[in-house]
């Protein structure tokens, strides 16, 4: 499998589109072009392997799927994992000739993806940062009174970032990638030291999302407890997260009722002003 | 501004006009410094040109959102709705300033943004991508397909609902988050959240030990990571978890150099014999 | 397998005496006599082979077994899954050689089951109908004052809506329909689109009756949430019924305990009323 | 009547029979007008014999008895029982008319019916059933027999206990049906019910599709049952129930042709393949 | 494998170490010499095979795994169990050629662990009386003033219980022990009565153990229902005792809130006494 | 006693003595009669002989502590740091008398009993020893040695820590198990003691019947054990320790009496054939 430069174009194009700061939007760029899972379907097609394309989205975004971003803080770059990852590693399987489905093929892709991901963090933060410039355009606009040109800002200009940080090297990396993999390949056996470190990070990354999300969770001690019940049900239990939530759903309920029957008490609190809040509080 | 003229009513065309900016332009001029304010002002510009006809009024109401503003882009659309509306009363001359506003958009982004991120990035995204993966496994597009329907249905018409709920109940929109139900309905959502997050660790992170120690007759003699199942099936996951978030919440170590220590923690477990990943061509 | 008019009759008196509105009385009739699994016990005594009574018992119990009849509305009716569904599956069975314990005999049983269970309901509505008749004769002894007649009218001539609609329909289906049983099999194979049909309803009757039940539990929309815990309990856990019954009193007690402390508001409400109130409530 | 006479007491014999003609009698005359207004009548009969010697204040009393009723006969024997207790209270001049006796009764029979269906069709009788089914695998009679046993006594003397702690206790029988407890009580017992109810349903029903799409190889490529179970385990069966009670009680659709819809789209899976439930001799 | 005198003493000594009253303190001596696990290890090395040592322990320690000792109630005695039982187990496993490792031996041990420790309550008893002679001694100290004196009685004088209750015996019965045991094997060989119904008794214990301890948290038929929730879990899901704990905690912390919200009443009750403490209440 | 001397303080290192007389001597001297009490007085010894220099003073002190005393030694470590802290305001002159003195851990020592010996004997130590013997299957000391260092750190610094915490906060150390909180804390501790003791029986404990019945042809018929296993796995274990419960909480038996019951139970269900623990060497 090689990759020619308007199959490169293409995928440079589709970085573009998605990553946390992106041009097709958060819904449809963010959470859906750019997730592995669907990456891995764009890749397949473009490459023309679905069924190759489709396993290495697939064993990438089990790496990622709990992906958080808040505040732009981003642990992984899902343009770089989905269309700079992906199609290096669809070459990498189909020149080692190891079956897609294969553990190995999944192995390799992850691999693959972990190293493009944690690098491709660079390629966000150059995008935001160079947004700063564009901005300062739209800080003049606005003092100048031609709020026309905000959308030129919003819109128009971003796709400079993305033309120097994510267009030029996905396309460039995917073009001339393959003989880079083959190398690395070399370079880097699967089985060294830097591969498997690569490796176990990649398996340990999303414990940083997961993280990330639990500081925003967990205010108090006793918050770790549903964590750790989900977990639970999750680890022991086998539960999918369908059911985890279904279960969940039970705990919230009580918990709802339980802070509205104590969030009264403040109200309680003012029965000295009249009667007529007590009365509404009954009709509850 | 003409705070005599009381008859300014946006209309359908200009209230989807100013959702679907939202929608596509939340975040595509973000920076680390401004985040998502470019996005609020383009997304609020059809709002004013409608309500405001002189453009020095339009100028005049566009300093509001200059403010630097930051949420889920997912939930936060109900927060445009409610300006949008605020802005319409502005318009017509109610007691509304740009500081009402502002305030309004500071005091919801912070709660909006922590339930958005739990519940769309760590609850909702996991769930359909989990059940998504099952449908791929095998190499099939079908989960694939799955997952861009569900959820670009999901996001646009849950992300329309809101700014029009936003637009037509102004601040009652989000009153069950800060109303009175307010803590109650974040607790419940919190539980929800928190139950499910530990749910995706427990099923779609593993992290094990390799470490196996050997008899003097060459049977496995101990294998930590049967023994560490018996103490609590992923307490490794768990441990690494809450390491990282130690990290980052009591010393504030910034989630780069968490994973740099990661990184350094791999290599030396990888170099003891801890870790072993188990890779092969 | 044959069914003389003596063993014919038997089972027709049963069916007199189960079904929802009976002549044994609720508890001993419906709940007991009338459940495929007692009907099996009976059925297999009276035609002189009791583990292929059991044995077509309990694979049509699986299919009943949470019928409920609120208000009288009957999905399904017992009288005739157990005393024509189960003599009639049995000649079937016997007369095809299967094993009584063999997958294929529970299959048979189950869809002649499903059919005179749904036929079945046309006699349930027949009999509780022509008890109208004995009800206008009830409200004219009232009116006369003739009270010494109700016992008749409760306890005695409901009889003859059952021998109409129970005992005679029993006893010539289940004489005559050793013949007619052949028949349907060969007019209707069990590969071919009505058995098919029949059977997949039969499979989905159950959710009918559950659903009847929700109707009578849900509320609102959280009330769901207590049925889908209990359904994943048990579907994703494969708790069984006791276990799941000991986990939901878990939370009954603490939806008990909730309700209660939240039932004192309106007490705290009227406290102006004097401190008598109050310490009384403090003892709690 | 006898206002002044203040001596009419039930003895434990009649007491007895009424409740026997109840515990035999409560559906015998079953009608979908009337439903178990004559049971009712019938096991009144013997108390409103002892407590009027006069036949005319019998005829007058059993008026109040003429009216619509109908709950649950198991948990309903509590009402009866009560209503023994009042009527001994009008007789001995008491306060007490027809109409309250029939405000209590018509204020209960709607909640102890639902209670009561959901109680012990819903869940005892299920679980009961449960354990003996498994008794009897195998063609043995044991399942049978202790099912009999068991139901009959905790319906016999569970009805007795319910009858005489209604003629005992009259209203405050129920009082944790009704009163300050009320709400509770009815509300954890829903709790049970439901949880037991979703048990029942996974337990015993399985609704499962046979559909399978086979690749060019001949291999299946997608069984679409599994799927559905990564979803969600029994997807399809609480599918079809809640569509079952979406047409009851949304669309109003009574359950004779709620089964009729069912027919039809049995009839259709089947021609579709997507049911398939595998018989054959 | 034999037990020389030295050998005896050793474990002799060992029993005066540990039991619920013991030299040893409760935290080292009770809960940690005495418990069998350990005192495998201690066996296992006083007699120079760690391994059977172990096994034995760890099958005795199953049938002892929450033994409870409220106000002194003991329904077995550790020291007996440790270090009588293991020993001798030890000496009748090795002197029939049993595999250590193997079911035989691990129900011989059990069999041995359960005659011992029923036995040793007397042993455990003997010694909490004969303390009752030191405190005799206390009592007059005290109550002529001399202080330093009690020191000697509550760590001095009990070791002459301890001699004549726990040395003692422990080192007659380990040093004579393995003849015994032979003849015991003989005379209440595995397959009859005796045997059977000791070691049905033995697979008992626990649950009187366990009852006591129940006795202790029930109150209310009520207080039955996170027992059975907890045995649920356990027995049909078979979630581990961690896993058991988080979930508990899940309904520890809800049943703490409920509590809470419910224990403000009173305070309510006092709104009367001014609206500070009010105030304090709603911060909370 | 010098009412007036206001300077008495407890250095560390007398503080540490008193700890570790308790930790060592809480139970040395246990009769039936006195149990904890002179474990408790040689534990004060040290305090007494600091605050009160004159031998007569330590005489009068000491008589507060010859009240019996017996709690859960772990947990109970608690009190005697709060003793320590009442005596050093009592030798202070502050209005502490030794009826006071005797109030306090007269009150404290049931309640903490109760906590202690199932949060610690039922719950921890079970989950502690279960890690272990997990660690030890095949005869490996891992488990033995990770448990002595694990429990004996825990323990150790456990009641330390207890201890000094009585002594800063005196009865407010303890405010939440008798104070507002106190029903909240100990109703939740018992949920989890209850719910993991569940868990230690069923996963501990298993009290099974061999008695199975064969038909005419040689083959089981019967096989009681999975007939009571498919009503509620685990019932057994459950009824008979229900049986114990019963016996000691309702009858008022003794444990000792309770496991010759069990005896008799065993022996019968032996020679009929119930019970057959399936031993062989
Ligand atoms: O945390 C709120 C918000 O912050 C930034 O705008 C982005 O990272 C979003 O993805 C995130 O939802
Ligand atoms: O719903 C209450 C009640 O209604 C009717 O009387 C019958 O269908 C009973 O089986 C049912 O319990
Ligand atoms: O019950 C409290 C306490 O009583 C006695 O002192 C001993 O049996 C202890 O083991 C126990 O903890």
């Amino acid at each position: 499998m090689t990759i020619n430069w308007l199959q490169a174009a293409i995928l440079g194009l589709f970085a573009c589109l998605c990553s946390n700061s992106c041009m097709a939007g958060q819904a449809v760029g963010n959470y859906t072009i750019g997730r592995p899972l669907v990456g891995g379907l764009v890749c397949g097609i473009v490459l023309g392997n679905l069924q190759l394309g489709i396993a290495c989205g697939v064993a990438m975004q089990l790496v990622y799927i709990a992906l958080v971003t808040p505040g732009g803080t981003v642990s992984a770059d899902v343009r770089a994992i989905s269309y700079i990852g992906i199609p290096l590693a669809m070459v990498a399987i189909s020149s080692q000739g190891l079956n897609p489905l294969g553990g190995s093929a999944a192995n390799l892709a992850k691999s693959v993806g972990t190293l493009v991901g944690t690098v491709g963090t660079v390629l966000y933060y150059a995008v935001a940062t160079m947004n700063l410039v564009w901005q300062s355009f739209g800080w003049k606009d606005v003092h100048n009174g031609k709020l026309d040109k905000l959308t030129a800002v919003n819109f128009g200009w971003p796709w400079v970032s993305h033309a120097l940080f994510s267009f030029l090297p996905t396309m460039l990396l995917t073009y001339y990638g393959a003989t880079a993999v083959t190398a690395l390949q070399t370079a880097l056996p699967m089985d060294g030291i830097a591969m498997k470190t690569l490796f176990t990070v990649g398996g340990m990354l999303p414990c940083v999302g997961i993280a990330i999300l639990l500081r925003q969770i967990i205010g108090r001690v006793v918050d770790f407890i549903p964590f750790f019940v989900g977990f639970t049900l999750a680890a022991s239990l086998h539960l999918n997260l369908v059911s985890v939530t279904v279960v969940s759903l039970m705990f919230a309920v009580i918990v709802y009722e339980l802070e509205m029957s104590r969030g009264s008490k403040p109200t309680n609190g003012t029965t000295a002003d009249g009667p007529s809040d007590e009365n509404a509080e009954e009709d509850i | 501004m003409e705070n005599t003229n009381n008859s300014h009513t946006l209309d359908h065309k200009t209230l989807t006009k100013s959702f679907h900016r939202w929608f596509w332009g939340a975040l595509t001029c973000f920076s680390q410094e401004h985040m998502q304010t470019f996005g609020y002002m383009a997304s609020m510009l059809p709002i004013l040109r409608k309500l405001y006809p002189k453009h020095e009024d339009q100028v005049k109401a566009i300093k509001a959102y200059t403010a630097f503003f930051n949420t889920n882009p997912m939930l936060g659309t109900v927060i445009v709705g409610i300006t949008a509306s605020m802005e319409q009363a502005r318009a017509n001359g109610k007691e509304i300033d740009g500081e009402t506003i502002n305030d309004m958009r500071a005091g919801l982004m912070g709660p909006i943004a922590g339930i958005g991120d739990s519940l769309i990035d760590g609850t909702l995204i996991p769930i359909l991508l989990g059940i998504s993966l099952g449908m791929s496994s095998g190499g099939s597009p079908l989960g694939a397909i799955f997952y861009i329907v569900a959820w670009v249905l999901i996001a646009y018409f849950g992300q329309r609902f809101l700014y029009f709920r936003g637009y037509r109940f102004g601040g009652q929109a989000v009153s069950f988050l800060v109303g009175k139900q307010g803590a109650a309905v974040r607790h419940a959502i919190g539980i929800v959240g928190s139950m499910v997050v530990g749910g995706v660790l427990a099923s779609w992170v593993n992290v094990t030990t390799s470490l196996k120690l050997y008899g003097s007759n060459g049977k496995v003699f101990l294998n930590l990571q049967d023994k560490l199942n018996s103490i609590y099936p992923g307490l490794l996951t768990v441990l690494i978890t809450l390491f990282c978030w130690w990290l980052m919440t009591k010393k504030h170590v910034s989630a780069i150099w968490t994973m740099l220590i990661l990184v350094v923690i791999s290599l030396i477990g990888v170099l003891l014999g801890f870790f072993n990943p188990g890779l092969s061509y």
